[in-house]
């Protein structure tokens, strides 16, 4: 078997429902979701305009689920969609689109266009327009279990070096625990300090988790390239070893587009609810400060602005909860123009980053956030997804700009009171 | 005779020394893992961070230089790692933060540059697969307590 | 009659002063919205002007014009100017009857061949010539003979110059218009049912006064009295600007005078001269006594949807069409919309497992 | 045909052939989407998804401050354009009276004067908009032939209800009747263009507005 054009177009045909309808009835062409996408503002190319990125499905859905596409089409006046037009898109809906809904915050008759690019992507997919960085990760993802090829002894050195830092062990397939806690590849490969600040946290909190050794990637490669199949098969490793270990939340860790998979997409893509709740991490952070059990003590005194990762705020929905957390630690926490579920996004999710493809374009439309710093002229970035933050490096690199990229969970870490004072002050 | 015994008191140690101090302290914490980078550049810059007369301007222009190595060693989201290349990715970061100007490095500069040294010897350690966990770190403590009595 | 003497002789001889006359003048001059420094070119023309020979022609009419004509305004000025003119031919005014009625006609043509101004009321019947006759001769032959010699025509009425009520749909007589017969004259329309008598009179007046026929609108109707909307000189016209109208004729809104829009009033399509001219010596006009206007001095007016339906509202039950429309667009949607839905099943039936062996294309 | 023929027709079948081609159409598309169905979601609710719908339902038809500052000039157009058509189209006393008949109930009408005034100044901004269609790369590059033909059927109402109320150029009925047949026009052009959009950005929006709230965001 192997991927086909009809197989593509049939998977167009499965991903129409009422909202995919409502949405390409709506369009008015009016232009306004181009001016929301960072691609086409730092482009300036009207190819990049979100809704032309779904031409090809739209085409499919007024031919196959419109009667005036019918009839147009029974007389043969329509053209129907070609192999060498999905080619042409391969570009427009993996490259240049983070799935950041930017687009879908601002179109006037409400077109959820970033919902409609997750779904296209099944159909590009399955049609053999993937890109091959995608479908190396993909291949991986389920493979290795990660997504870069990061294999539990790689994570088992991680924990083994951040012990022996800590001074206590770290809970690794413990039963019967509260939490248990997802990473993603980047965090084990690139921001090890992670594990570390969330064990100091727990311990400190006094939070009881583990860690899998069979499901410890929280990223899911699966919706990034738009294979359900692929995406359900590696959730169902998560649900298999959070029943293993009994526990009652899994922890959706700093990266935004595992949370959409876990949290949201998760229990649609195996088809059944779960039987334990997902929270990001910075949901269970601020949890933990309301109830007292976080404390931290001094503020950052630089000035520190929050990156919103989009698959977290605008389309997680967590919003408040890393404001809360920034204003604890943070003196002078001061935010972009156009932030919360406004903000822009860095120009490297929904697959982007891992698509070299999309290398030059992606430092490009970083463009965009850079006027957004530019107006704030923040001594530091923090923000709560590791692509995000690879991403800002590079793009702050790329336009010569000398700003630290930080991690909300580890910046928290660094405030902790002590354990012992801490103890010290309760009754 | 100080002697450092655990990561709190390295901390504490480390972000009582002035900038040329712990920059001197950070080179020699990335200079320890610094075969496992294979980017010539950072030896390069190590020179300048290990020399305690070097100018505001040449001290920049190897920040400059580090980081640049850093951005083309990371491994990218979703693409395949190596532990080796991701070894040598650490050690640039560690020289990135030996090289940045005091109070710009939530942390401390010296501090973070021995995170990241450790960090780039566990890399190591995962494709070779010995146990070398704790290793870097105690080499970090005997670093700065000869340091400290000289 | 003779028609020998001047005009001016013969007001004179009736005893209208000179300053009578020239009242009339004026009134004429405003009338055809005349500027007054042609007050004395109208008096010194209707002066010397002769006694023209007039055939007034009735072909299927009800009267109500030549109604209009006797009943207005008399003793007035209008009937004087009507004394003026030598009527030569009219079934209700003249007293000859039959035969000699007939020959009056034929004399006055003869005599005043190429100079006789035709007067027609009622329209000509063209499915069958016998559905109205005049001694004998057909509406069509009457008028076509007439019309030769003529050197003018004036519609009177809105049935003569568009066809009027017997027009009006179904039309058992295929009644048509002077105009729709007579290519070769010029012809006034002085369309009304009835017309304004002072409006008559007053196109009359300007055929003498200047000899040529005066400027008309597209439907053939003298600018000078049609020239503007029963809307645009309604005195009722601010309540409609402002929104405020009667909804019955009897609510509060028709007691206080509010615009009969609602109530089907035609004056926004209308033109004619009732708002200014006014009907009965000046008293009022339909709409001043509370009833909308007809229009009924434009063409078809009888079949323009209803006396009582504002003229853009909807002719037919738009309100059952929709009914059944919803109702057939509910079950077709219902319909189409399964339709999709198992055109969805059947995709999702097609779906083929995509493993990560299937990303890419063979080859 | 006379001008009264031609109103009547306007009047009376064009009208009647016009609602049923727009009534059916425009349910057979809205029963379209609806039947088409979406799947609940089976992931733990954050927050609600009706209310989220119908929050976005009302909020989206205000900009976010960015977009405006961006697009300023296609929001206040489109803005003046589609209020205009409204108050012209709902509050002039005629056509309260259509819809009264169809109805079967009315509403207050606005002045005549303000009605002539919106209806000059929805011209201009309509005219306005096809010029920023025309020139703006983006809309330009969006373009096909159905907005062309979407953004005619809707001026032409407009211009030919002007001219009917002023009674310029034609007759007044033949002038009445072109601005019903163009009514019908757009009527019939409806159910089969963008213009749906009238009727399905309810449904857009309040799907956006429940998948956003659904996870706890206002969209």
């Amino acid at each position: 078997m192997s991927a086909s054009f009809e197989r593509g177009i049939n998977a167009f045909k499965e991903q129409m429902d009422a909202p995919v309808a409502a949405f390409f009835s709506s369009c008015v062409r009016c232009g306004l979701c181009a001016e929301a996408c960072l691609f086409y503002t730092e482009t300036g190319d009207p190819k990049f305009t979100p809704i032309n990125k779904l031409e090809p499905m739209r085409r499919v859905w007024k031919q196959e689920y419109s009667f005036w596409g019918k009839l147009t089409g029974a007389l043969g006046l329509s053209k129907p969609v070609t192999d060498a037009e999905l080619t042409e898109w391969e570009t427009l809906v993996y490259d240049s689109c983070t799935l950041c809904g930017r687009c879908s915050m601002v179109c006037p008759v409400g077109n959820d266009i970033a919902y409609m690019i997750r779904k296209m992507r099944e159909g590009m997919a399955a049609s053999g327009h993937a890109p091959e960085g995608l479908i190396g990760a993909t291949q991986r993802a389920v493979t290795i279990g990660s997504p870069m090829g990061v294999k539990l002894p790689a994570l088992q050195a991680q924990i083994r070096h951040a012990e022996k830092d800590l001074g206590f062990s770290i809970p690794v397939d413990v039963e019967g625990v509260d939490y248990m806690l997802l990473l993603s590849s980047m965090e084990i490969m690139n921001f090890p300090e992670f594990i570390s600040a969330v064990a100091r946290i727990f311990r400190h909190a006094g939070v009881s988790w583990t860690i899998s050794s069979e499901a410890f990637e929280a990223t899911n490669s699966g919706i990034q390239i738009g294979v359900s199949e692929i995406a359900a098969e590696l959730v169902e490793r998560i649900v298999a070893a959070a029943a293993k270990l009994k526990v009652k939340y899994v922890i959706s860790p700093e990266c935004g587009h595992a949370y959409m998979a876990i949290r949201w997409e998760g229990p649609n893509l195996i088809g059944r609810r779960y039987d334990f709740k997902v929270v990001h991490i910075l949901e269970l952070l601020d949890e933990l400060r309301a109830s007292g059990r976080l404390q931290t003590s001094g503020k950052e005194t630089q000035r520190l602005t929050y990156h919103d990762p989009c698959q977290i705020s605008r389309r997680g929905g967590v919003v408040q909860q890393p404001r809360n957390l920034m204003n604890q630690i943070a003196a002078d926490f001061v935010e972009m123009p156009e932030t919360g579920t406004m903000n822009w996004c860095c120009g490297a999710g929904g697959g982007v980053s891992s698509n070299e493809r999309a290398d030059e374009i992606r430092l490009k439309v970083f463009n965009r956030k850079k006027k957004q710093l530019d107006v704030i002229h923040p001594d530091a970035i923090v923000s709560a997804c590791s692509n995000c933050r690879i991403h800002l490096e590079d793009g702050l690199e790329e336009y010569e700009m000398d700003i630290p990229v930080l991690s909300l969970t580890e910046t928290i870490a660094e405030h902790l009171v002590d354990r012992e004072q801490k103890e010290g002050q309760q009754p | 005779m100080t002697e450092i015994t655990n990561d709190r008191e390295l901390h504490a140690a480390l972000n009582g020394l002035g900038a040329v101090q712990q920059r001197l302290l950070a080179a020699g914490f990335v200079k320890s893992v610094l075969h496992l980078c294979t980017d010539e550049r950072i030896a390069r810059v190590l020179e300048t961070a290990a020399d305690p007369e070097a100018s505001d301007a040449a001290l920049a222009e190897a920040l400059k230089t580090a980081r640049a190595t850093t951005f083309d060693c990371h491994t990218r989201c979703g693409s395949e790692g190596d532990w080796l290349e991701q070894a040598g990715y650490f050690v640039a970061r560690a020289a990135v933060a030996a090289l940045t100007p005091l109070g710009q490095m939530p942390g401390g500069i010296a501090w973070q540059a021995a995170m990241s040294a450790r960090m780039a010897q566990t890399s190591k350690s995962i494709v070779t697969g010995d146990n070398t966990a704790g290793l870097e770190s105690e080499n970090q403590y005997r670093l700065l307590a000869g340091f400290l009595n000289s | 009659m003779s028609n020998e003497k001047t005009l001016g002789e013969v007001l004179r001889q009736q005893g209208v002063t000179r300053r009578g006359f020239l009242k009339f003048c004026a009134a004429t001059a405003s009338m055809m919205a005349l500027p007054p420094s042609m007050v004395p070119r109208i008096a010194a023309a209707l002066e010397k002007a002769r006694r023209p020979s007039v055939i007034w022609l009735s072909f299927q009419e009800c009267t109500g014009c030549t109604e209009s004509l006797t009943r207005s305004h008399s003793p007035t000025i209008e009937g004087l100017i009507f004394n003026t003119i030598s009527l030569d031919y009219h079934h209700t005014l003249q007293a000859a009857s039959g035969t000699h009625a007939e020959l009056a006609r034929e004399k006055a043509m003869q005599e005043n061949f190429g100079n006789y101004i035709l007067v027609v009321d009622g329209s000509i019947p063209t499915a069958n010539p016998g559905y109205s006759t005049i001694a004998g001769i057909s509406n069509l032959d009457m008028l076509q003979d007439t019309a030769k010699g003529a050197a003018a025509i004036v519609s009177v009425g809105t049935c003569a110059a568009y066809g009027g009520i017997p027009h009006a749909s179904p039309d058992p007589t295929g009644a048509v218009a002077v105009t729709d017969i007579i290519k070769d004259k010029p012809i006034i329309n002085v369309p009304g049912c009835p017309p304004i008598g002072v409006v008559i009179t007053g196109v009359l007046s300007h055929y003498l006064t200047f000899g040529a026929i005066p400027e008309l609108d597209a439907l053939g109707r003298p600018l000078a009295f049609y020239g503007k909307s029963i809307h645009d000189r309604c005195y009722r016209r601010p309540f409609y600007d402002k929104g405020q109208f009667a909804e019955t004729f009897d609510d509060e809104g028709a007691k206080l005078g509010w615009c009969l829009y609602k109530l089907g009033c035609k004056g926004p399509t209308t033109y004619n001269a009732c708002a200014t001219t006014k009907w009965n010596e000046g008293t009022s006009f339909p709409i001043e006594s509370g009833h909308p206007c007809l229009g009924c001095s434009e063409p078809d007016f009888w079949d323009g949807g209803g006396f009582y339906k504002a003229i853009s509202m909807p002719t037919g039950d738009i309100t059952r069409t929709a009914v059944y429309a919803i109702g057939a667009g509910a079950a077709a949607g219902v319909a189409l919309g399964a339709v999709n839905r198992a055109r969805k099943k059947r995709a999702e039936k097609a779906h083929e497992k995509v493993t990560i062996n299937d990303l890419e294309k063979d080859g | 045909m006379t001008e009264t023929e031609l109103l009547m027709w306007a009047r009376g079948p064009a009208l009647q052939v016009a609602t049923v081609i727009f009534l059916l159409g425009v349910l057979v598309r809205i029963l379209e989407i609806l039947v088409l169905g979406r799947k609940a979601s089976l992931a733990e609710a954050r927050g609600s998804a009706v209310a989220g719908g119908l929050r976005t339902i009302v909020t989206r038809s205000i900009p976010d401050r960015g977009t405006l500052q961006r697009s300023t000039f296609n929001i206040v157009a489109g803005y003046i354009f589609h209020t205009g058509f409204f108050v012209v189209l709902f509050l002039f006393a005629p056509h309260i009276l259509v819809f009264q008949d169809v109805l079967g109930f009315s509403w207050p009408s606005i002045p005549t004067q303000i009605i002539d005034a919106t209806t000059i100044v929805t011209i201009i901004a309509l005219l306005a908009v096809l010029a920023h269609r025309v020139r703006h790369r983006v809309m330009r590059f969006l373009s096909r032939f159905e907005d062309y033909l979407v953004w005619f059927v809707t001026i032409l109402p407009l211009i030919t209800g002007y001219f009917a109320f002023h009674r310029i150029g034609l007759t007044p009925p033949t002038l009445i009747a072109v601005h019903i047949i163009s009514v019908e026009l757009l009527m019939v052009v409806f159910p089969f263009t963008k213009l749906m959009h009238a009727f399905t950005l309810f449904m857009a929006r309040y799907y956006n507005g429940a998948i956003a709230g659904y996870r706890g965001v206002n969209s």
